[in-house]
This record gives C-alpha cells, structure tokens and sequence, in this order.
C-alpha cells in the first residue's frame, strides 16, 4: 500500500479540484475516482461572498486528505508564507510546493524550490514538491527533508502525458525507495497507467478530469487506469522485443511445414 | 485611514487585523491573512496593528490543481 | 455494449490462451481479466494422448466465447480447410482469420486474407480478420462479408504497444461504425487503454499476460486498463496543448502579481 | 497399407477414415480430420475411403493467441 | 552508386516538379538539390494554351531523367492508360505507378498496384510503384516485375517525416538488394537522413521543397541532408545505448577519484 | 554566421577529440568535418610519457579554435581549478564547463554549474556551459555571465538523439538571441540535422563520430547534416498536417472525376 | 458532331482524332490522346474515327510529385 | 621527502613545485599544476614550496569530448 509521511493510503490517484464546470461535478468526480487525496489553494476573498467557505465545506464533506498547493508563487518567500496562511487555514503540515520560474512554460524553479524546501521542512511541514525530472534537483530536495518528490508529466494544463520517458524512468531507478508521483501535464488515462508502469507511486490529475466532457466518468477512467498500471508494475510487464514471436505454437499447427 | 486590501485601497477604522477581519465580516476561522508580505498567524491578529498604507492580504480556500 | 456478430458482451477485452506456464494460471487469468471470448486453436493430435480433450474440456468450463484462429496458415486455402475444421471441433461460426505473409514479421498476407474471407463468408463462417491498418484492405475485407475487423497494433508477440498510431487513427476514422479490434503486440495495459482511447472497440491479448510474472494479476491490470481507456474514450479526452496553462487560477492567487 | 499420418509414415489395416480414427482411438467429437490438404467433415468419415499413400491430419483443441 | 532499371546515378535525391510558386524557383530548386530524377505528371490541355509545351521545354532544359508519375488514378485500368499516355509523351519506359486506394489518406490501393504493375511490366514499362510499407505487397510487386520499390514516409503532403519507422526497416531487412526509396511525407531535411539511415537507397521529396518559404535553399538543405544519411550509413551508426557513457576518459581526470 | 564570445565561425558543427581509433584518425575526421572548434581536456600525465606533448602538438596542426573542458569534475571547486588550468595550457580563455551531478546518467549538476559559472565569468573566463534543458537553469546562467549554452541532447555516449524535443524547443523561444548548441547524445547526422532545424546554433559531437567504423567519413556526414539541418531552418520548413494533401494538382488529371 | 472534350461538350467537323487535335491547333507531339477511356498512340490517331458522343481526352505534360 | 604525486607516493629532493617539474623532466609548457586541490600558475612553481605530505597534480593536455 502507498504510504505518504506516514500516512496509509489505498488509492495512487490524487485529484485537483479546480475548472471542473459546477462544485457538485467537483464532488461527483473526486468520488468515483476513488481519489484519497485532493489538491486545493488559496485566493484572495472579497469581503462578505464567503466563496471559500463554501468550497471549504464542499471539500470537507469528500472526507479526503487535503494536500494545499502554493500555486502561482515566484519566489521561496511567498511560497513560504503561502505555505503557512495553507497550514492554518487547511489544518495540515502538507503543502504542494510550487515555485513557478517561468511564466510561459510553469517550470519549475530549482533554486527556489530547494530554497523554500529547507525553510518548510525546517518548520515543521511536509513538502511535495511539485519538480522536474532533474536527478540532482531530487537529491536537494530530500537533502532538505523532501520525503515524496512530484517530477512533471509535462507542461501543467498541456495533457501531452510523459514528455521525458527516459528521464523520469532514470529518476525512478535513481530513487527506488522514495514515493514519486507524477504531476502535471498528464491528459489520458493511457499516460497514468504508463507512469504507473513506469514504477511511479502515484499520479495527480486536474485538468484532463475537470476539462471531460464528462469529468466524473473521467475520474473514474483514471482511477480505473492508475489500478492497471499499477498491477501490470506488480505483475512483470514482458520486455519489448525487437523481432516477431507467435502466440499459438507453430509446431503442430495445421498444414504447417514444420509437422 | 487608506490601506492596501488585497490590492485594492480600502478605507477602514480598525487598528488591528482582527479588527479588519470583523468589519469586513470574515470567518476567522476559515481566512488566512498577511501583512505586508508576510504571513501573520490567526492568534496574532489581535495584537497586530494596522498604519496607513499598509498592505493586506486576506485569503480563503479555493479550488487547486 | 459492444456488439460483434450479433453477441452482446459487456468486456472489451479478448484473451489468448497460449503461452500459460499451466492450465491453472490460464483459467485464473480468465477469469480475473473478465474476458468474454478467448482464442483457441488446433494441432495435430498423437494417438492416444487426449491432451486436447483436456484443454478443450478446461475452456468449456471457463463458459465464455470460443474465437478459433487459422494461425501458422500461409495460404488462403491451408486457412479456409482450418477454419472449417475448427467450426466442427468448436461448434462455432467464427473464425479469427489468420494468413501470414512473413514468417519473420508475421505481417497478414493482404491478398491471402481477402482470398480466404470470401470464400469463409459465402460458406457461413462470420470472419475475424488478423490484418494490417491498411484502409483499402479493411475496404476490401469489408466488401468481403467481414462484419469486424482486427488490425494489429504491433508484430504478434513484439510487446511494442500501437507501432502506427497514425494509420490506426485513420482506419478509426475511416469506419466509424465498423467494430474495430486491436490485435497482437500489445505488452502493456498502457498500450490497451491507448487503443481503446483511440476509440477502438475493444483489444485482444496474449503475449503479454501469458508471459507476465503473475499472468492472473496481468489480466487483471487488461481488463482495468480496457474498461480505463474505454471510460476515457466516451468521457470525452482534452485535445493536447502546445503551451502550458495553470490548472489553479492564477487570478486572485497569493502575491499574485495579477492581483 | 502405408499412410503418411501427421506427417510421419504409419501402417494401417484401416480401409476409412472413420475406422483410422477409432482404431488410433481418437474421441471422434473432439477431432477434425484432412485427407490430402482438405477438410472431410465428421460425417463423411465413415464414407471416406483411405488408399495407399495418402496424408491424414487428425487435429485436436489446443492453445491459441 | 545508386542504380536505378540500368542507369547510374550519382545523386540520390529525387524531387517532384509540383506546387512552386514559379517555374524559374522550380529550376533553381533542381539545380541546387543536385537531383538527377524529378517526377512529372499529365493533365487535360486546354486548346490553344500550351502551357504544357512550356512546362515540358523547361524540363527538358533541367537535363535530367524524367520520371512521370500517375497521380490521380484510382483504378488499375486508368493507370494504365495514364502509363501509355506518359511514355509517348515524355519519351520514356520508366512510370511511378500511383494507384490511389483512398481519397482522405491519399493511401495506395495494393491490390490495383499488383494488377497495374502486372500489365506495364509486361508492356515493357519500367516501374517504381508508390505503395505502403507492406511486405507481402512489397513482394508481390517484386514477382510483378518490379525492381525498384517506393514505400510511403507518411500520407503524402503531410510533411509528417517517417511515420512508421518499424515497418520501414523491416520492409528494408527483408530486401537487402532491392532499391528502396521513401516516397511522400518528408518535411524536413532531417527526415531525409534518418530514412537514408536506415538503409533507403533514395528519397523523393515535393511539398517540403515546393512550399518552403526558400524553395531553392530548401533544395540544397534535402540534398545534403541525404548525403549527410548516406554517408553516416556508410560510415557505421553507432548503436543507442541505454546507459550513459563519458566520452572524455574519466581514468586520470583531474581531481577524479579514479586516480 | 555564428559567432560565439566574439568570434565569427563559418561551420556549425563542433568535434570532441576523445576515442578515435588513432591520433591520424582524429586529423582526418577534423579535417573533413569541417569544424572549427574541438574539445581538448586535461589529465594526469605521467613522468616522461609526453603523451600530453603530442597530443596538443597534432591539436595545434588542426588550425582550429580549442575549447578545453571539465570532464570529470564533480563540485564546483574542481571545475573552477581544472579550468584554470585549462587556460594556462591552452591559452584561451574559452572553457566548456561540465559539473556532473550523477555518475550514472552524467547528468549535469544545475546548481554546481551556477556556482562555478559565476565565479569563472568573474574572472575572465568565456564559459560554455553544458547544461540540461531547464529554462530557469538557462536563466541563472545567463545572469551568471554565460553568453552561450549548450544543453543537453541525451545522456552522454548513449546517441539517442534529442530526447526531450519539447524542451529543447521551448529552451529556443525562450532565448532567441542566445547562441545555444546541442551538447551530448546525439547519435546520428539526422539528429544532428534535427537540432538545427529546431533553430539550434550548432550541436557538439564526439562518440558518435569516433566509434563510427569510418569516423573521417562520419565527420563528413555530420558536417553536411549541420549544414542541411541550418539551410532547412532558414529556408522555412514545412508544418506537419494532420491529413494528406495531393502534391501533384489533381485538377485535370486523367481520368480523374474531377475534370 | 458533339463529343465530350477533356470532360466538356465540344461541336467539331473533324473525323478522326488527328484532324481534331490539327484543329484545335495542338501540338502534336506533346500531347497524348485517349479515346473512350483507351489510350490511342500517336500514330493511330490519324485512323482512329470520331462518332458522335465519343469521349476524347488531350493531355499535355504538368507538374507532378 | 614524501609526497602523492598523481595519487601515488613519490619521494623527491624537490623543494618547489618548478624543482619538482624539472626533476620529472616535464615541458613546463605543456602543463599544469595543482597543489592540494588548488591550481598553481606557471609563474609560480618557483616560489611554491613543497612540504612533506603535499598532494601534487601535473596535468596535460589530453582528448576531450
């Protein structure tokens, strides 16, 4: 089973909760994918709508792990005291950590999630890091007290699923023992079960759920593929061969030269 | 006096942050606030008072990927 | 519910039957994956060992569909005398249709397979056709009195997954309303929830799940990433973007230089 | 009589196809049988003459992908 | 040196003479591509027009081989005909066969291919049929009377590179001694190395350098991108390995633990 | 033309000098490359050997601009020192910097190549990093003083290609006025070719082209691959489409229904 | 006479096919010339008949790819 | 005296780097030098004295990638 600073969980998907098209497809999706952990954020409120509140409660009555992003922070600070303002508001040491370097691409910034990493670890949180790939990124992050690490997909939002197999397959063999779960910019179910394939613990999805036509039987097919990929790991996939074999024993076979 | 709120100037009497977060009707419980960039923690909003020009922020949940 | 000849069946995935390290691990990776119709096949029988009694009487129990197949056939003729041979021995009108071309890639003899599809359809047969994406050989297959059609997605046995995506899509395209299979070289429940998302009616496997470390569990991991694909299929997949977009709403994040 | 028998040489008394099956005792509803390369259906054994030199196929069920 | 039904040639770029935005761009593009063989075509000439005799003279200007082609045909029988048209008109034996099997696809139609090739092999027309990747097409073609052999890249116009590069090495493993060219779906110069790389003997290019915004210097740019594949085939590939490993020799680098 | 920390280069292609069969080997494929620019290194030289001597005495021969490198150094320190080193032996102040930050995949350290980056540009040094294809790395290093980059292709030695084409394409926009080469992994002109048609300033070679069975002739393909792979770029590529468009006009092609 | 010309009708005296390519001024060794969906080689055009609604077809060269 | 030079032991009368470079018959040219860990430039082998225990590096140039 998945254990994730110590906590036991049955499912590897995790789900975000934002675009999906009203709060009740919101609730319909997170349960029929079997997701034990969501994603939520933080955002400035206009005094007297108490939208968040709503959404709080909403979220409360899924009876889930909440894991609160820093999303759209630049900066190790302000993803710090997003991080903080997320404690208390959410009641949990967990934090997604993001730390956007690029605008155009939402990369991850390297120096700034290792920066904000040592600072959250210090004080007492438990980070995911929303990461690349980067191998000796990995290293200062669990040099900074990381014990999951979240690699990108792809691109946040792109659905491009596995932009880098080789790189996030070296990332798996380098770590074998930290939980990783991939993040970001996954668009099918075929990409979730490749991740699980791949080894990887778990995915995290958002917007190729909330963005379905139709998301709750979306967050089911999710559910559903991250399960498969996850046995086929357990189960010893066969290794791609260069060269056709039959399925049916030739020896035998009906008029067949070989008798 | 003329604060920042959540980047827009607003005008208020209140001298602390808690008081701010019960003029604009807050749910204590479910904000989070800071001040000038920095977070400040729920049990200090009391005693965290308020000058002109400075800058607010006040947060609630929200959806999240 | 896909519907193939006039039977209604609620899975989507097929199963081979060969290559199981034993009888036992064959009928448990049945019945976990769910499958409704299994292939089977014929060879040559030595006096008085009944080892294909026991093999038949062992499918008979598993109570699902029986697809023989005409493998190791090299010529339309050798394929027909097969396929009527099977329909005897099984009971069945229907035949998967199997003429290579090429020993070493195994490739589906176009020419033979439209040859033998003829002359298996006038005689009654309902013909499961082992072919290659080509559209004109679909449109010809078809004209032939083929109600369903299997291109393969990799050579048999290869584990490559879908080897020409492109032209699988377009034989999608093409024959909308056609029941579409995907046919040998799938090596991942990956690769099956891919064919399915491809709108693909459903997937057979054997290669991969005889061949799995667990072949029970494999089947199980199919018979998911089938019903994942084919979820996420009909719940409607977001197209793929070129440039990323934040899942979160940046509007209103904190520190957000957007305000 | 000499018959090539699944493509080995076999000696046989049998004068039909029917009466090659039973004396091979193959369980004549789990079997198909060829004579010279083409199908001869359950029924047509008892009918279908074997002479001297000629290749039977007797099949059975097996496994198939 | 590549040697195509007796001829020599030193090139081994092929260009087709359709969709440049002038006749002088489409001179310039043959003499800066070095090609040596450029496809032409027929059409219904309106009375009086002649601008097939102007389009004639400046190819024969070009002084290379002419190779006409049959676009456009759906049957066998149009061909065919088209074949016999072409050969009295361009003064030639040599025909690339196009029999078009499906008008989305632009895809070969195998079995009008093998008819059509029968009838001009027979007639005495030299043939370079345009066909899919197919295998026993391939060889069916062969026994036809064919002895040079052009396999699709991707759909023709789509710039797609090549589309399946398995198909395409087992297509070039399977005839070793047969004259292989990628036909169609080249768009860039880099696609023309790799599939010199795998051992084609030619490509022929049209849209890619037709329709670049420099047809001239696209022209240069495929004719040494196929030099530059040739010549790497030639010169031995290194095989892709899985693992990295230093080029420079780690053993007495400086400050190296190695010593 | 390219020009890198003020010096103007006619060819775009760049030789490592490591593993050729022979030092006669080495000038030759130099020579018919066309590359102005090789890799040297440094290491330990044992007492009387001399080896070094000549090495540099045939480097010098060349004519061509010599950028030493880091090979090997794991931290910072030992980079900054070697290239110190580097410049007193080679008298340029060019250095390509390499600090490695896993001995398996050799993948660059981001963190360690900032560090070493500043402190060489403040001191004099041209420095030419390689680097992954991380956009933020990308941009501390400029900051650092780094004028030029060299990302990543593949894992060093192994010659898969462009591994990451979507990295390496955004890496391209996001900087369009800094010169950047593909460094490492690439195994085949056609790669080479690639490269430059993403907009790349010019690749980097060395196994690929000293483990070649004829590296002279190698060379030459990669030198031609360059310069096709730029002339494409500049003569304005295609875009790929997702269906097929006829290239010869079919309007008035023979019997075709369309008059 | 009427007949179909390169796919639209067309009135001509001519009657043979030679006669109607001198007539519509082609030049007569560029272009090839089919008849009803047959080829008609160059040098049979001269006894080759033209009947009311016959399918005449010219073709010159083009570009191709 | 004892020093590692290039990683093995090595006993020399060398009391500075240049000495050492001299006894070892090394183009002064063609190498570098590093003592402990630190770069030494050519100027200053002469006035850079070796001690007992030093680590030496004496590179040169080689092939790179």
């Amino acid at each position: 089973m998945l254990e994730l600073y110590g906590r036991q969980l049955e499912s590897r998907l995790m789900l975000g909760t934002a675009q999906y098209p009203s709060p009740d497809l919101l609730s319909q999706a997170v349960r029929r994918s079997g997701a034990q952990i969501v994603t939520v954020s933080l955002r400035r409120e206009s005094a007297g709508t108490k939208s968040g509140h709503a959404f709080w409660t909403l979220i409360q009555d899924l009876n889930v792990n909440v894991l609160p992003n820093t999303a759209g922070c630049q900066t190790a600070r302000d993803a710090v005291n997003t991080a903080k303002m997320a404690r208390e508001v959410f009641s949990t040491n967990w934090i997604k950590l993001e730390v956007i370097g690029d605008e155009a691409s939402l990369q991850p910034d390297p120096f700034g999630l290792v920066e904000a990493a040592k600072t959250l670890a210090a004080d007492g949180f438990e980070v995911f890091p929303y990461m690349t790939e980067d191998l000796v990124l990995a290293d200062r992050l669990l040099q900074a007290g990381c014990r999951v690490l979240m690699p990108w997909g792809a691109p946040i939002g792109t659905g491009r699923g596995l932009n880098n197999v080789l790189g996030l397959s070296m990332l798996r063999t380098h770590f074998p023992e930290v939980p990783l779960v991939v993040d970001a910019g996954i668009g099918a179910p075929s990409h979730a079960a490749k991740a699980m394939e791949l080894g990887y613990d778990a995915v995290l999805i958002n917007t190729a759920v909330a963005k379905a036509a139709n998301p709750a039987a979306m967050a089911d097919a999710f559910g559903k593929a991250v399960e498969a990929g996850r046995l086929g790991f357990e189960a010893g996939l066969m290794p791609k061969q260069d060269t056709a074999q039959p399925s049916t024993p030739v020896f035998g076979a009906p008029f067949s030269p070989f008798g | 006096m003329l604060i920042e709120m959540n980047g827009t100037q607003h005008k208020t009497q209140a001298t602390t942050l808690q008081r701010l977060c019960d003029e604009l009707e807050f749910d204590p419980l479910v904000v989070a606030t800071a001040l000038n960039g920095d977070f400040i923690p729920r049990e200090e909003r009391g005693i965290t008072g308020l000058t002109n020009g400075d800058r607010v922020e006040i947060f609630a949940p929200m959806q999240g990927g």
